[in-house]
């Protein structure tokens, strides 16, 4: 197995607050990971850096191998990371075929174009919703959408915060199927994600983040078990 | 669920080149699709060719100065409605175009043409500045209504500074900026002819050259903003954050944007020039610059036709009203905006062009 | 519209009084005056009173029997102190008003806005400001004063009176700098110093830096040549920090009444050359102002660019009387006999062919402590000599240029 | 003592500048700063309370009074505006800018219809004081001074009294302002009313010392939006400091380059404050606090 990302000694602060402190992070190809950690530990900061929306105050991202520390955003979306937002990043006034065709006309034109489009309507059951206002479509469809949008831009890894956020308990598992399907296509997944049942489903491997930092790593039943990420969440929730 | 559908924007596959730059003249961006829709074109377009058979001089005349005005509305437009940015300083390069224009035309005259290449130089100089602009504000994450404020203090900069220009020292080559009185003196569109030159001053001539330009810029814009360069626009427009992380550089496309609307504006600047034969440092002021949003937003942003049609009425709408409203038309003109605003937020003629459309089921919305 | 025009042309035809010269369609009807004046916006103030004085004017001449027996009608067009109005109305009243002479205009700005427009349709336009000067053009008859007759009697009897020491405050701007070069060359001629020269931009209206540095001078006097609502509250301003100079200038005063509207005596010890306001006490002008307040009793002032407004007309009467027809090149062939004059509100005035200036008495005005106004020196007969002088003769060819006087006609 | 002349010279220059600034800037401050709407009829506000104020003057109140009532007068038209025009406007700031400037028209022109192109002026009291060889206004003197206490009202009333704090937290999220039982829309109105009311102020405070005409309101709004856009959201992070920055800006051009470069500095230094600091002075500072 390859490495696909690699972070070392990352660190970020605003103001006075460490939100990223040393952190050492490897992720390889193929593996489909999970991020967990009580609220503000530092999971959305994690992905802004990794996606250049913040600058880190010292350490190096690489990716396939390349150090893409100083990338801007979208350079490093070329090489092949994708996202997907916590709150659906879709385009409301747009319809669902224009978002899809948005997303993918960079690299692709004419009739691969379309047929791409079709194919990812499909993927994300959204075909009958094709001509749709994106921001008329339900909250689930929204994530699907969005999902489909990142994987139009043919990603290596694709990051996911809450994937499942809001979503039914039906949405959550057509989600996770999804999710493995991307995944049997080659396309590494990290996702930042809270219900521990969907966790479960899709992931082999977990990161647990506290107050910035890499608190423990390991099998998704190796952290519940473990009293101290208990603690830090009991404690969170203390709070 | 409530269903809203949207026109479908897939291109016809297998169509290259000028087939498919053409089918892109209608789109998921632009208001008016089908026979229908290019049918009325076609007979608001054979209305305005055969308009000055009905009209005096004057009239045609004071329909070509309209028309002048359209371009700068069609590219605030494309900057504000379709990309987001409001910019109120459109007036800085419709000014810089107009003075280039002068600069270039009383240096090299008017022979051979030479009107046109101070036209296309006068423009690409608008086009330029506000690709500088554009790049200053946009790579410098400048964002939302401090955009507004950046490039109403370049305009107003540019009007201080012109206005003190009034001495001797203050000229290019043979060309005095001539201060606040403003820069006369420059020769109008001239178009190089058998037998003699043809002056375009106000009159039919004039109409129907600003009228084919007028169209081929329309539909320009029309094509440009239905491929996939329009498209981004808006996605930008809707989520800037999203449409990066599609692997857009929003920057460039941002900047590019406001270049074209920089360019078109200078185009206005120019013609404008050209017709009245003067530019002054107030066409870059503070009333000045808030004139053509006052257009866009009455007409509606978010549709080039709206653009077009409302920048239209409004200017012969104000106008009539000065001449006939004698002290009250200001009153009335303020009214009219909050009552425009009130009422009809996404514009005047793009709210009756949607229930149209909404009637002929061939709207975008 | 059409039809109505076709009507009176086949009756022109008909009646057999088409000329050979001439608008052919206005023979017979009424003569037609277009007025393009700011009657809102920043210039109000000083220019209403400039459409009721011709509106003055023709009711006069039309009660009177009109001009060679046709009355006069008046187009009248409110140009909002905006550039673009002048250009958008004047081609109105040129083009589709048909209007034999147009009384157009007046900042500066709005009149070179206008002027390729009247030179493209070869209208005639009367400019009824006092400017800068300079303005060569035969489409052009400007009955306001300039600057050489204004300052050519204020500066050098400003210096006697007071001393030699000059300093200088104007508005940043053609108006202001041009009439800032005639300061200086005059008070080089007289021998005196230029101690400081200011240029504000027009808008601004805060003045405490200004005042400091004219304080900081040895001003004997200040020649203040500020134009526009915000720049007048120099004076309030100077006055609550006592400058207690005297005060030398063409342009207020005669324009926008600054002292009824400003708070005695923030205008006191001002000296204004000026050719006509309402306060100067003869019997024409005294006449003038009840005749005005009988038919504008509301009116807040009568300034110089009124009876300049009211003067042009009857001018236009003259001329167009003598020429026999409305015709311009009749009207300027009247023009070049050079003994077109009038004796107005302000005295006697006379048009010079050469530059169709026009030459007028200067009436220096004191604004005293309570504001009130006396008149310490009369001038009359003063001429707008130096166009003529450097060049310009619109009786042999029309350039249709403005000069200054450090960009002159190009010799001959 | 040459030295010390000098130095009150130059200060004297600095705080009348500071004192045009802050006082011209405070009521958009309110309304652009703090409610986020573009609000172009700033100088008509302005107009108003200088109308107000020279009309009451001369019908024989004391000028502080006057001055009062002027202010007073443009915060209730500010009031009704807010309830007819402005309300509707809350989430479309860049419509505001068409409405008020719609507004700005019908209010110039409308008093130049009702109350004629000029007004009387009402001189400017206290006189002036002689100091070295060069006489101060004084009354110029008593603007820095009012500039001062202007801040520190404003100071007061936003962080200090019940108002203060219910507009502030309303301002920042009216959700859940509303979900704690505070009356938005009142709050709103009164918001935008003390907005046009320090605007009035603005006008009242001048109006002594400048020319009444139906456009003198515009002669501020360049350098009032100049200031908060500088200052950025907070007024008291950001405008105060801003106007004292501007104002060395302006003082020190006007002073060694003329007119024309002190206004030409105004301009250019926004664009490259908001370059630099995109969200204002006070987003900078705030973050150093930090």
């Amino acid at each position: 197995m390859t490495t696909i990302l690699e972070v070392r000694k990352l660190n970020k602060s605003f103001g006075g607050v460490t939100v990223a402190r040393n952190i050492d992070f490897t992720l390889q190809a193929g593996a489909m990971h999970c991020l967990i950690g009580p609220n503000g530990a530092g999971k959305s900061t994690f992905f802004r850096l990794l996606l250049g929306e913040h600058t880190p105050e010292s350490g190096t991202i690489y990716f396939g191998g390349d150090d893409i520390t100083h990338l801007r955003s979208f350079q490093r979306i070329r090489k092949g990371i994708s996202v997907k937002f916590q709150v659906p990043g879709i385009f409301k006034a747009l319809s669902v075929r224009q978002n899809l065709e948005v997303a993918f006309q960079h690299h692709l034109h004419g009739a691969s174009l379309s047929e791409t489009v079709r194919r990812v309507l499909d993927f994300t059951n959204l075909s009958n919703e094709a001509t749709t206002a994106a921001g008329v479509l339900s909250h689930g469809q929204q994530q699907w959408l969005e999902i489909g949008m990142a994987v139009g831009v043919e990603p290596k890894l694709l990051l996911l915060d809450e994937p499942t956020a809001g979503m039914s308990p039906d949405e959550t598992r057509k989600t996770g199927e999804m999710l493995h399907d991307l995944n049997a296509r080659g396309i590494t997944i990290l996702a930042v994600e809270h219900d521990m049942a969907f966790v479960q489903q899709i992931s082999q491997s977990v990161t647990v983040l506290h107050m910035g930092s890499i608190f423990a790593e390991g099998s998704i039943d190796e952290m519940t078990a473990h009293p101290g990420v208990q603690e830090i969440y009991l404690g969170a929730a203390d709070e | 669920m409530n269903e809203i559908r949207l026109p479908d924007a897939t291109e016809a596959p297998g169509r290259r080149g000028p087939r498919l730059w053409l089918s892109r003249l209608e789109g998921p961006q632009t208001m008016g699709r089908g026979l229908g829709f290019w049918i009325a074109a076609a007979l608001v377009l054979l209305a305005a060719i055969l308009y000055p058979a009905f009209n005096n001089d004057y009239t045609v005349g004071n329909a070509a100065y309209f028309l002048v005005w359209t371009f700068m509305a069609m590219g605030l437009g494309l900057v504000w409605g379709y990309c987001g940015a409001l910019s109120f300083g459109q007036t800085a390069f419709f000014g810089l175009a107009g003075y280039a224009y002068g600069v270039i035309t009383i240096n090299i005259g008017s022979a051979f043409g030479a009107t046109w290449l101070a036209l296309v130089l006068a423009v690409a100089l608008g086009g330029a500045f506000a690709l500088l602009i554009g790049y200053f504000m946009f790579y410098g994450r400048i964002k939302g209504v401090f955009i507004g404020i950046v490039t109403l203090s370049v305009t107003l900069v540019l009007e201080t500074f012109m206005a003190q220009t009034a001495g001797p020292q203050w000229r290019i080559g043979e060309a005095r900026l001539n201060g606040f009185n403003g820069m006369s003196g420059m020769p109008p569109l001239t178009v190089p002819w058998f037998g003699g030159e043809i002056l375009l001053y106000a009159g039919t001539t004039l109409y129907y050259v600003l009228l084919g330009m007028v169209v081929l810029v329309y539909l320009g814009l029309r094509m440009l903003l239905n491929a996939p360069f329009g498209n981004v626009l808006v996605a930008i427009r809707e989520n800037p954050e999203r449409t990066e992380m599609l692997g857009y550089g929003i920057r460039l496309y941002q900047m590019l944007a406001f270049g074209l609307g920089g360019a078109l504006a200078g185009l206005s600047g120019v013609l404008y020039t050209a017709w009245g034969q003067y530019i002054t440092p107030s066409s870059m002021g503070l009333t000045a610059a808030a004139l053509p949003i006052v257009w866009v937003a009455v007409g509606g942003r978010r549709d080039i036709t709206a653009t077009l049609l409302g920048t239209l009425i409004v200017i012969a709408g104000f106008q009539s009203l000065t001449i006939y409203g004698s002290q009250y038309a200001l009153v009335v003109m303020g009214a009219l905006l909050v009552f425009t605003v009130l009422v009809t937020p996404n514009g005047l003629v793009f709210t009756v062009m949607s229930q149209i459309g909404r009637i002929f089921g061939k709207g975008r919305e | 519209m059409r039809i109505h025009h076709n009507r009176t042309l086949i009756a022109a035809l008909l009646a057999g009084t088409c000329l050979a010269s001439g608008p052919v369609l206005a023979q017979d009807g009424p003569i037609k005056i277009g007025v393009l004046e700011d009657q809102s916006g920043d210039f109000a103030a000083a220019t209403n009173v400039k459409v009721n004085a011709i509106r003055l004017a023709t009711q006069e001449i039309n009660d009177a029997g009109g001009i060679a027996g046709r009355p006069i009608e008046l187009v009248i067009y409110d140009t909002q102190s905006d550039n673009r109005r002048y250009q958008e109305f004047m081609r109105r009243v040129l083009q589709q008003d048909q209007v034999d002479v147009v009384f157009a205009g007046f900042s500066s700005a709005s009149r070179e806005a206008y002027r390729p427009i009247v030179n493209q349709f070869n209208g005639l336009a009367f400019y009824n400001n006092q400017y800068e000067g300079g303005v060569c053009d035969a489409n052009m008859i400007v009955t306001g004063a300039v600057p050489e007759q204004q300052f050519s009697t204020l500066i050098p009897w400003m210096m006697e009176t007071y001393g030699p020491n000059v300093y200088t405050l104007a508005a940043d701007y053609n108006f202001g700098q041009i009439s800032a070069e005639w300061v200086r060359q005059i008070v080089a001629e007289q021998g005196g110093t230029m101690v400081g020269e200011e240029f504000i931009p027009l808008g601004v209206s805060q003045f405490s830096q200004t005042i400091q540095n004219i304080q900081q001078s040895d001003a004997d006097f200040v020649v203040t040549l500020l134009v526009g609502a915000a720049q007048a509250s120099y004076y309030e301003q100077a006055n609550s920090a006592s400058v207690g100079l005297p005060m030398a200038s063409s342009v207020n005063v005669g324009q926008g009444y600054e002292h009824k509207r400003f708070t005695p005596p923030s205008l006191a010890n001002m000296y204004v050359t000026t050719n006509y306001i309402e306060e100067i006490d003869t019997p024409e002008s005294n006449d003038f102002v009840e005749r005005f307040r009988a038919m504008f009793p509301n009116e807040p002032y009568i300034n110089q660019e009124a009876a300049n407004s009211y003067i042009g007309i009857n001018l236009y009467k003259q001329l167009v009387e003598r020429a026999g027809s409305t015709d311009h090149d009749a009207i300027r062939a009247v023009i070049a006999e050079g003994d077109v004059c009038f004796d107005g509100p302000s005295g006697n005035v006379c048009l010079d062919p050469k530059s169709q200036h026009m030459s007028h008495t200067i009436y220096l005005a004191r604004v005293e402590s309570d504001h009130s106004i006396t008149f310490p020196e009369v001038w009359e007969n003063i001429t707008p000599y130096w166009l003529g002088d450097a060049g310009c003769d619109l009786t042999q060819n029309d350039p249709s240029a403005q000069y200054t006087p450090s960009n002159p006609p190009p010799a001959q | 003592m040459e030295f010390l002349l000098a130095i009150f010279s130059i200060s004297y220059q600095f705080g009348d500048a500071f004192a045009f600034l802050v006082i011209s800037c405070a009521g958009l401050a309110v309304i652009f700063g703090m409610m986020g709407i573009i609000n172009l009829a700033h100088g008509e506000f302005i107009m108003c309370g200088a109308y107000v104020t020279a009309a009451s003057a001369r019908a024989g109140l004391p000028l502080p009074m006057a001055i009062a009532c002027g202010a007073l007068a443009a915060a209730i038209i500010g009031m009704a505006l807010e309830r007819t025009v402005i309300r509707h406007l809350y989430h479309r700031p860049l419509d505001s800018i068409i409405a008020t400037w719609g507004i700005s028209l019908i209010a110039t022109q409308g008093v130049l219809i009702l109350l004629g192109p000029t007004m009387q002026g009402i001189g400017t009291p206290l006189g002036s004081t002689l100091i070295g060889d060069r006489s101060y206004s004084i009354y110029r003197l008593v603007l820095f001074a009012t500039s001062i206490g202007l801040l520190l009202g404003l100071y007061l009333l936003f962080y200090r009294t019940r108002f203060g704090v219910i507009s502030r937290a309303t301002i920042q999220r009216p959700d859940t302002a509303r979900a704690l039982g505070v009356d938005t829309r009142r709050v709103y109105a009164l918001t935008f009313g003390l907005g046009a009311g320090l605007a009035g102020l603005a006008g009242g405070l001048y109006a002594p010392t400048m020319t009444m005409v139906p456009t003198m309101g515009s002669t501020f709004i360049v350098e009032s939006f100049v200031t908060v856009v500088v200052g950025g959201a907070d007024i008291f992070l950001g405008a105060a400091p801003a106007a004292a920055i501007l104002a060395v800006i302006k003082a020190a051009l006007t002073a060694w380059y003329g007119q024309l470069f002190g206004q030409i500095g105004l301009l250019v230094a926004v664009i490259i404050v908001i370059r630099v600091m995109p969200g204002g002075l006070s987003a900078f500072i705030k973050r150093w606090q930090k």
